[in-house]
């Protein structure tokens, strides 16, 4: 059987993950048809990506941040139906994370909580989400403690501004973001998705950091899907399935754990119990009613980002 | 080889660069184009070289009509007023160029071309130069090259725009000498461009005086400077006195001097203005000469043989110049401020109403 | 007489050489442009306004314009400065200093963007003296104009230097003579000759630092209203999908750099009007 | 540099007593020297030393491990071969347009010039974004090439365009002035001679231009190498295959690995270093040949 | 204002661009520096306006040390070959500005400024083209720019580089003539250099003749021309043609022609070089006379008012140049191919060793 290439479009964090997880498959794959696989990876902010295969990238299967970018394909293009995302398990999203908060080592700013972040003494880093996918999920994170805590909108509101209040350095992506935090040591707290939280631990100084986990986070799904239009056109429908339905199975789901995603098998996710403590988690539909509705609130142009940033500048 | 020039016009926008313009330029002479800036000498050259394209008018070489021949074909060897020589070639290579381009069938052999190139680099008395690159000579000795570069080609015509323009006093003086039997000994047809009337009366067989695109007036050396056509080719090929003149009955008359006029015939009358020479001034000792004017010498300058004196009229306004053997200035005993009497000896006259000449 | 689109030249290869240069232009620059500013004109005036002058925009705008004013009158002061040290005087080291200004135009923007960062943070080789004098440059407007300076450096050295080289040494000789200080010299004779490359300089630095991308979101912060960059925010509009906002703040970048192209293409033919030898 | 023959005494001439007529006291001349270090060390010097001090500071084994890392591999090949197909074109482009410029009177040839120089003044993110818009699948022209196959954004043809564009003036901002200045008339001579165009132009232009060409040629090069704005919108970013080294650069600095981000980003300062040097090096022989004398 | 040169030497490396020069330069009168391109004529008058600065020796102004008073203070007028005007500045503003830039105290008022400027602009005859930039002008017209701005400071000595060297040779030859006048209305003490030897005579009240940094001969025109000091200044001055001679006993004799020297005491004995002038070569209609020598005439070139033969005498291979009044070369009725004789009139005879003169 002929060899077959796959492209698949991610966004900035995933690349650990599916560097081991493409040989896997590969490894899989073969065993199972006798076809050579190899999937190329494309990784950048997770908007960017969906622009780029909206705009005409070969992408066969997207693996990005968060769903509103992945509806995009079908909004802006029609590259996949618009029940993309009921077509696999768990909202199609493999593995998931939350939202975290990585202070330095004895966190000095002693942050426990969100509550800390609109502290006037606190300085945040988190990216900024009109650019980066990942920083939506902060941003609602934020927000659904805050309409949970109060109870009321506005006093959300009120929170999340004097989070973004205390944020010297808005990069446009999340990698960005980590660098600026952890590279260049500006601010005392820096919002992030837990593996990439892990990551920084692990990888850029080990004891320099400490992730504290807040009451109550939001469940950040990052979705996966095939883009038919492209699939279909260039006949690799059904290793670009294969591929993504893999991810679902326990080598992927063990080594989603190890890159510090929470894997969807809960069996799995229990072997990495001591490190994926129980938080109070919610998703973006409990919240928002949906990415389409919380993108249009909030960071749509004109939306409720944009009114926090006119206000605080 | 012989170029006739039939009527060539060239304009650049609404300036008219030159106008109507024919000529017949003999084979083997050298003819000078003289004129101010800005008369269209270089425009000229560079149409019969066929660098530049004319309006209208046609150009004939010995009679066969070269107007749309290109410039690569016409044959013609052009020197440049700053040489153009090729900065990063050897002078041998320089000179050599227009031989190694020519079409394989028609190129000499390496050695063939070698021979000939020394041959032309002794007659310009440059062959110990051949290895050296152009900014290693001096300014003469590249005219020279640039000379040698373009009688390399054995061209028909040979045409030159100011060649001794951008050199020193001396070198230029020698250099035209050289020029001159340079030119007597490979009779070629040559045209040279100059402003300078002096290097134009040594140099040339023929005289062509321009003036705004136009001809003024053309001929031998001395035929131009004997009897210029009108008072542009009088002024521009010599300094002049300016004297008022009547002209009646084939005479003109200068106060009370009478000078006879070259062709008495059906002459006009009236007013008009006699010019006159510097040299052809007479100085006299006394007044008692038919026509003598009494005058100041209010300046005298000695130039090696020659004395040049600068006098003023009784009555006149204007300073006379009279140049005189520096030896017959002695001998009168003058010097400035001492009274004498000047005479024109010779003068043209040419009527108020323009360039009809008389006198 | 005909007006003629060109004087005739017996040198050869005018079509073929204007015929590729238009074509290649075309081609590669012209259409591309071309389709652009359709694409803009398709939008209705309202929405076009809109999108140029939202507030966030112009925020941008006056710290594009204004970042790219400081960083190109910085290397019009410190690039002249620099140029007439590298013609005027001989010192250890001079070629290779004189070499190395080329540096912006051949690193690089992102690397020159981290290598800043590192330097100018406040952890940095430069940034923690500063941070002593109480002087913040990463992530602030500062820190654009150094990267803007940074990348606009050639520009004035790289157009005054020829013209100071070609400077008659005489004009100053002429004005010590008549009794004129150096100073003064300077003031009046040198400056006004340097004034048209000054000026040249300055106009490719404002407007190479306008479009600058690369290297400044490295080190700028960009913070909306106060640290964002007109070209981050077209990126910014082009990855919410909102190619229109961004196909808009693009055209106004353009219609600015083309101004200022004109600008300087006038200064250059009104100077050599005026003072042609 | 001419200067160089013009008659001023060094720092270290025995300072006379007197000021000579155009240059100022010594103490000036060193303050400025030192402004002007000054200047070029904190913007010039200390960048290009993070970015050599960040790429050897872990050894050289370190750096050579990182930049022959197959990505990495990947990336310079790509970048290569962009460079040798945009370097060209544009050196073609350069030298037919000095060429039309510089030797003929024709109208509009100011306007050229402005066009010639327009890539310079647009920002890389609108070249990026202009091109994704003429031939982004949702583009103008995205579905007729999609139609047909033919892939351009996202793939090397889009990048080589983008960076084409970026670069274009570089050999005709070079060459345009150098050929205006030496006018046409030892291209008249050598017609006069009886050559004919080609001969004229590789016979006495070419040697005439050569070291304005290659100085445009090393700029466009190392431009060529450099342009990040726009690739980075139209490159697709796939690891391997449209990944020109300054993405790769950003890549690797995005995945924390700093000491191969500076590695890939010293080669290109080494290039631009090399570049510089190859520069100083045209201009000394150019001097030498323009005033031998001097030598 | 005199000006006195003492001992000055100038190197630039190894090469002494002026070698222990000493001149002294009298007041009011206009004095040449005449020499070869390199001789060191330039750096002498950079040197002494103080825009170069000797190794060693004095210059002083009226007897007052000026040697180490900074060029701005110096108080003199300085007009460059290629005139430096201010090219961003009108007429105006150019000759105006030496007064603008005096110190507050010492500057004239706006009016006062006006009035000097544009008198100065009336002088040079160019009133009216105040509000003019210099590149409006034509290239005898900005060197007037240039002398009037150089005049608007009043300075005490005038230094002039090659005035005239960048213009036509018409413009040139009016303009030496009215810098001439000019001096003599102003009265200046100045110094203009020039490699032209008939700019020399023609406009100096003295020359000072330069070679390879060192002075040749100073004197005034005729001293220099008529009585050069050697060779060199001889064939400088203009062409020479040069005659074997043998001396002895006070006399020089050139084949069996004796020519008295000129100073008959204690003189060297052997052989010398005779240099006589061209217009100094006798052309004789027979071979009567004592000392004539049968020649054939090579060329004829006749330029105005003057012939020019190059003859070949009998057993010489040199040319000879001899130069003589049209009307002569007419009544002796002589053209090319003609077998005449020749004498020379006057001579100079250096000896073989050099620059020793006798005759
Ligand atoms: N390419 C051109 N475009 C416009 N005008 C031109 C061009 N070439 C020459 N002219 C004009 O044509 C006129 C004649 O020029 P040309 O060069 O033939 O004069 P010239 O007699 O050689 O003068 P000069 O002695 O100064 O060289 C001048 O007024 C000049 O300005
Ligand atoms: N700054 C300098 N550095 C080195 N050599 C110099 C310098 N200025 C002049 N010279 C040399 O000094 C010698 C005399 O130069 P100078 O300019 O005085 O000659 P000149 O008589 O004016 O000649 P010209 O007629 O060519 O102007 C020349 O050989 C010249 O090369
Ligand atoms: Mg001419
Ligand atoms: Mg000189
Ligand atoms: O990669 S992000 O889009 O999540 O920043």
């Amino acid at each position: 059987q002929q060899a077959v290439t796959l492209l698949n479009v991610s966004y900035d964090p995933t690349r650990e993950f599916y560097r081991e997880y493409n040989n896997a498959f590969a490894a899989h794959w073969e065993a199972e048809t006798g076809q050579r696989v190899t999937v190329r990876m494309s990784h950048g902010g997770s908007g960017s990506q969906a622009r780029s295969v909206i705009d005409g990238l070969d992408a066969d299967v997207v693996t990005l941040a968060l769903a509103y970018d992945v509806d995009a394909l079908h909004d802006r293009a029609q590259l996949i139906p618009e029940d993309w995302q009921t077509r696999l398990p768990q909202n199609s999203s493999p593995y998931t994370s939350t939202i975290v908060l990585l202070v330095r080592a004895g966190n000095p700013k002693n942050i426990r909580d969100w509550d800390d972040l609109v502290r006037k003494d606190v300085q945040v880093i988190t990216p900024n989400p009109k650019t980066s996918g990942g920083a939506r999920w902060n941003y609602l994170a934020a927000w659904g403690y805050a309409l949970e805590k109060y109870g009321d909108e506005a006093k959300a509101y009120e929170f999340v501004r004097d989070i973004y209040a205390n944020v010297p350095v808005l990069d446009p992506a999340a990698r960005g973001a980590t660098n600026t935090f952890v590279q260049r040591r500006i601010g005392d707290v820096f919002i992030a998705w837990e593996n990439e939280a892990f990551l920084s631990v692990e990888q850029l100084g080990r004891g320099q950091y400490e992730i504290v986990v807040p009451s109550v986070s939001i469940l950040a799904e990052p979705p996966v899907t095939v883009v038919d239009r492209n699939v279909d056109r260039k006949g690799t429908r059904e290793p670009a399935q294969a591929y993504l339905e893999f991810l679902y199975g326990e080598t992927a789901q063990r080594l989603a754990g190890k890159h510090y995603y929470r894997p969807s098998n809960p069996g799995i996710l229990a072997e990495f119990s001591d490190r994926f403590p129980e938080v109070k988690l919610h998703t973006v539909d409990d919240w928002f009613g949906g990415w389409r509705n919380a993108q249009d609130t909030h960071f749509n142009d004109g939306g409720v980002f944009d009114r926090i940033l006119a206000e605080i500048h | 080889m012989s170029i006739e020039i039939e009527h060539i016009n060239k304009r650049y926008g609404h300036f008219v660069a030159v106008d109507d313009v024919s000529l017949s330029l003999p084979e083997g002479q050298l003819t000078a184009l003289l004129g101010p800036s800005g008369s269209g000498k270089t425009t000229l050259l560079r149409i019969i070289a066929g660098l530049e394209f004319p309006d209208s008018g046609r150009i004939r070489f010995h009679g066969e009509d070269a107007t749309d021949v290109h410039v690569s074909r016409r044959g013609v060897g052009f020197v440049f007023q700053h040489y153009a020589l090729f900065k990063h070639m050897t002078v041998f290579d320089n000179v050599a160029y227009g031989l190694t381009v020519k079409p394989r069938r028609l190129r000499p052999g390496k050695a063939e071309i070698r021979t000939r190139v020394m041959r032309l680099l002794e007659l310009v008395q440059l062959d110990w130069t051949a290895n050296r690159l152009p900014s290693q000579l001096s300014g003469g000795q590249r005219q020279r090259i640039a000379l040698a570069r373009a009688l390399a080609v054995e061209p028909k015509v040979l045409l030159l725009d100011e060649p001794f323009g951008a050199l020193d006093a001396k070198v230029r003086a020698e250099l035209r000498r050289w020029l001159r039997r340079l030119h007597d000994e490979i009779h070629l047809t040559s045209v040279f461009v100059t402003h300078d009337q002096e290097e134009a009366l040594e140099v040339s067989d023929r005289i062509v005086v321009m003036n705004q695109g136009r001809v003024e007036q053309e001929g031998t050396p001395e035929e131009v400077y004997d009897h210029p056509a009108n008072p542009f080719v009088f002024s521009f090929l010599g300094q002049v006195n300016l004297f008022h003149a009547r002209v009646q009955d084939g005479q003109a008359r200068i106060g009370d001097l009478a000078l006879p006029t070259s062709t008495p015939e059906d002459q006009p009358q009236g007013h008009g203005l006699a010019y006159v020479r510097p040299h052809d001034i007479e100085i006299l000792p006394d007044g008692s000469a038919q026509g003598a004017l009494a005058a100041v010498i209010e300046g005298i300058t000695v130039v090696g043989p020659t004395a040049r004196l600068e006098l003023k009229v009784a009555g006149g306004k204007d300073l006379i110049h009279a140049e005189l053997p520096k030896s017959r200035l002695r001998s009168l005993g003058l010097s400035r401020g001492s009274d004498t009497w000047v005479r024109p000896l010779n003068s043209r006259v040419f009527m108020d109403n323009g360039t009809r000449a008389t006198g | 007489m005909t007006l003629a689109l060109r004087q005739p030249s017996v040198i050869p290869g005018f079509g073929i050489t204007l015929g590729f240069t238009l074509f290649y232009l075309g081609l590669i620059l012209l259409i591309p442009i071309g389709a652009f500013l359709l694409y803009t004109a398709q939008m209705s005036w309202a929405d076009f306004w809109q999108a140029v002058s939202h507030r966030q925009v112009v925020a941008s705008y006056k710290l594009s314009f204004g970042a790219s004013l400081i960083a190109a009158l910085l290397n019009l002061v410190f690039g002249a400065i620099v140029a007439w040290v590298l013609v005027r005087y001989r010192f250890f080291g001079k070629r290779g200093i004189d070499a190395l200004v080329d540096l912006p135009f051949a690193m690089p923007t992102a690397v020159a963007g981290i290598a800043l960062v590192t330097l100018y943070a406040s952890t940095g080789w430069v940034g923690q003296y500063l941070e002593i004098l109480g002087l913040r440059v990463a992530y602030t407007q500062l820190g654009v104009v150094v990267a803007l300076t940074y990348i606009g450096l050639p520009f004035v050295v790289r157009t005054v230097q020829p013209v100071l080289e070609d400077l008659d040494r005489e004009l100053e000789e002429a004005s010590a003579i008549l009794g004129a200080n150096r100073l003064t010299t300077l003031r009046r004779v040198i400056l006004p000759a340097l004034l048209p490359a000054l000026l040249t300089g300055f106009a490719l630095a404002f407007a190479r630092a306008l479009g600058e991308y690369g290297s400044v979101i490295f080190i700028a912060g960009n913070l909306p209203f106060r640290t964002e960059i007109t070209p981050l925010l077209i990126v910014a509009k082009a990855e919410q999908y909102d190619y229109p906002g961004a196909a808009a703040i693009g055209t106004v970048m353009l219609l600015a750099a083309f101004v200022l192209l004109l600008l300087i293409n006038a200064l250059q033919w009104w100077t050599a009007r005026h003072t042609r030898r | 540099m001419s200067s160089l023959a013009s008659p001023i005494h060094p720092l270290s001439s025995e300072a006379p007593a007197w000021q000579r007529a155009t240059e100022e006291p010594a103490w000036i001349r060193r303050l400025l020297i030192g402004i002007a270090l000054t200047f070029l060390g904190l913007f010039l010097v200390l960048p290009l030393a993070v970015v050599l001090y960040g790429a050897f500071e872990q050894g050289l084994q370190v750096w050579y491990a990182a930049i022959t890392e197959p990505d990495a591999l990947a990336a310079i090949r790509l970048t290569l071969l962009v460079v040798a197909i945009v370097v060209p074109l544009n050196l073609v482009f350069g030298v037919m347009a000095a060429w039309a410029i510089a030797k003929f009177e024709f109208r509009g040839k100011s306007v050229l010039i402005t066009l010639i120089d327009l890539p310079f003044a647009i920002s890389p993110v609108v070249v990026g974004l202009i091109f994704v818009i003429l031939l982004g699948s949702q583009g103008w022209l995205g579905p007729w090439l999609a139609e047909h196959d033919l892939r351009i954004i996202f793939a090397v043809p889009g990048i080589i365009i983008v960076i084409a564009f970026g670069t274009m003036p570089f050999v005709a901002r070079e060459l345009i002035p150098l050929m205006q200045q030496q006018g046409k008339e030892e291209e008249e001579s050598s017609l006069t001679l009886g050559a004919n165009g080609w001969q004229t132009f590789w016979r006495v232009t070419l040697p005439n231009i050569k070291w304005g060409v290659i100085y445009g040629v090393i700029l466009c090069n190392a431009r060529a190498m450099g342009e990040f704005g726009a690739v980075a919108i139209v490159s697709g970013r796939i690891r391997g295959e449209t990944n020109t080294m300054p993405l790769h650069i950003e890549v690797l600095y995005n995945e924390y690995l700093f000491t191969a981000a500076f590695a890939v980003s010293s080669l290109l300062a080494g290039l631009a270093i090399v570049t510089i040097a190859v520069k100083s090096l045209v201009e000394w022989r150019d001097e030498r040949q323009r005033h031998p004398a001097a030598a």
